[in-house]
């Protein structure tokens, strides 16, 4: 406990290390935690005790300042954080009726509100556990290059369903951005190693054509 | 109200099962409450619920008490129904996450990855219209290729797929 | 009791998430019930189990309406749940605050706040669906922003985000 708008940085400094080591002992990760702080704590010290360099003709004020003012921000959330914990909190000071577990899900209907239930986190996560029972790690390399590409796949299909064949150009529908570009040419590299289009070219520097590889009317039944 | 009455009221409220006057009784073990005090709060409750004759009241049911709806209400009371958040199956929840992450996508690749067959779950998702095929394969079998709709990307609230969070950021979680 | 009192009551008690005015609107479209007549009728009964004291009562909570045991009969309910999932630890708690208070906020943010790595009480956030994913940020590196979920709000009994403390408040908390 310590005033924050002044703070005594060596002594600080020599209880977080103390500190530090204390968790060590105990649990390595937590004491990481600790870390940046000590860090900022040992920086400063180290520019207190440095003698000032007025070279850049900038005037740096006293380092402990961003400190303070770290804290103070920090101190209004920890009070945050306890006007929250004395709220009425649902399980420990209020309980909801007690229903009946959820049998079985009802069958059709509309559930949206159920998947919004799940989020993203749920998603990705799912995703995750599946890979990990896999054990195969190469698997695990999805970005968000991986991503955006699928979104470009997805519409490059739309538009030849509903047209047949496309060029290149047609794609790209007069939008020249770069990132468009590679990711529109990443796709269509993809598509024709995956079976699903089929490009063809009229002749040297001739207009490049696209078709599905399977037409919509073989695909039915 | 007596405080007693009123902690018995919270319990079978709070109760996922018809609440037993045993379990009222080992509740109240050590204020040493008898029987017949809880019978009588029991009593006086149901019939201040049945004169007030509001949405609900309190029933003997099973071995125990519990709160319900009247029946004269049922009606109304289906027409609730839908805010009961389903349970959805992890295998759709699976399929949805592999399709999702390794699109555009065949069902074998899907069933690999899950190591057992999704045609129920798919079909779900497919009805639900989460997702949808994207196109044929020009392979032997012509199998179908599947991706994620318009509707998914609304139901998770993405602007577009490259919102989704990718495999490291969720490592970035787990460290 | 006045019948379509009785039936919104009979609503709110079957409703296993809190129900909102819009809800009891689309469920009473057919009568052509205003908002105002349901405003007159909820809060006629909220004050009613006010007054009356007993084992529960009517709460205005995460934008709709839902019964709740009295915070005094805690214990003695706890007594009937058996073990609970356990308590947020402070580092999640603060976590939590930050984002509730920054929201929609990167991770990047609440660790500079903190000063220290989240991962790990995000992670739990996560979990819990007090926090949820809500997108990316159009900055480079597009990363995630976070933010809170209608669980946050039923778990902390709030009503929107607006019944937070303002942070001028908190501050006067801290001289």
């Amino acid at each position: 406990e310590l005033d924050i708008y002044n703070i005594p940085i060596a002594l600080i400094t020599k209880q977080y290390l103390e500190y530090i080591d204390i968790l060590k002992t105990l649990n390595l990760d937590l004491a990481g935690e600790y870390l940046v702080l000590a860090a900022t704590l040992v920086h400063i010290k180290s520019k207190l005790l440095l003698p000032e360099t007025t070279e850049e003709g900038e005037e740096e004020g006293d380092p402990r300042q961003e400190l303070v003012q770290q804290l103070l921000e920090y101190q209004e959330f920890k009070n945050a954080s306890q006007s929250l914990q004395a709220r009425e909190v649902l399980e420990r000071d209020v309980f909801v009726r007690g229903y009946a577990p959820v049998e079985a899900p009802p069958p059709g209907d509309d559930d949206n509100q159920a998947w919004q239930e799940i989020g993203l986190f749920e998603l990705v996560d799912a995703f995750r556990k599946i890979l990990g029972n896999l054990g195969q790690p190469e698997l695990m390399e999805i970005d968000l290059d991986r991503t955006s590409l699928a979104d470009r796949i997805n519409e490059i299909m739309d538009q030849l369903r509903e047209r047949q064949s496309l060029t290149f150009t047609e794609l790209l529908n007069g939008k020249l951005s770069r990132r468009l570009i590679i990711y529109t040419f990443m796709a269509l590299l993809e598509l024709v190693k995956q079976r699903m289009i089929r490009i063809c070219q009229t002749g040297p520097f001739g207009v490049i054509r696209l078709f599905l590889a399977v037409a919509e009317e073989e695909g039915h039944g | 109200m007596d405080e007693t009455k009123a902690i018995i009221e919270g319990l079978i409220f709070a109760s996922e099962t018809p609440l037993t006057i045993d379990k009222i009784v080992e509740i109240f073990q050590e204020r040493n409450l008898n029987r017949q005090d809880i019978t009588d709060h029991l009593s006086e409750l149901m019939s201040e619920y049945g004169v007030r004759h509001g949405g609900f009241y309190l029933q003997e049911v099973a071995g125990g008490y519990q709160f319900r709806t009247r029946p004269e209400l049922s009606a109304w009371i289906a027409k609730l129904k839908g805010v009961r958040s389903a349970a959805l199956t992890t295998a759709a929840l699976e399929t949805l996450a592999i399709i999702a992450y390794r699109q555009p996508v065949v069902k074998a690749e899907v069933e690999r990855l899950r190591g057992v067959d999704v045609s129920r779950p798919l079909r779900t998702l497919l009805e639900r219209k989460l997702v949808r095929m994207v196109g044929r394969k020009d392979v032997p079998g012509k199998p179908m290729i599947y991706g994620t709709t318009r509707k998914f990307l609304e139901v998770f609230s993405l602007k577009d797929l490259s919102e989704l969070p990718t495999m490291g950021e969720l490592k970035d979680l787990t460290k």
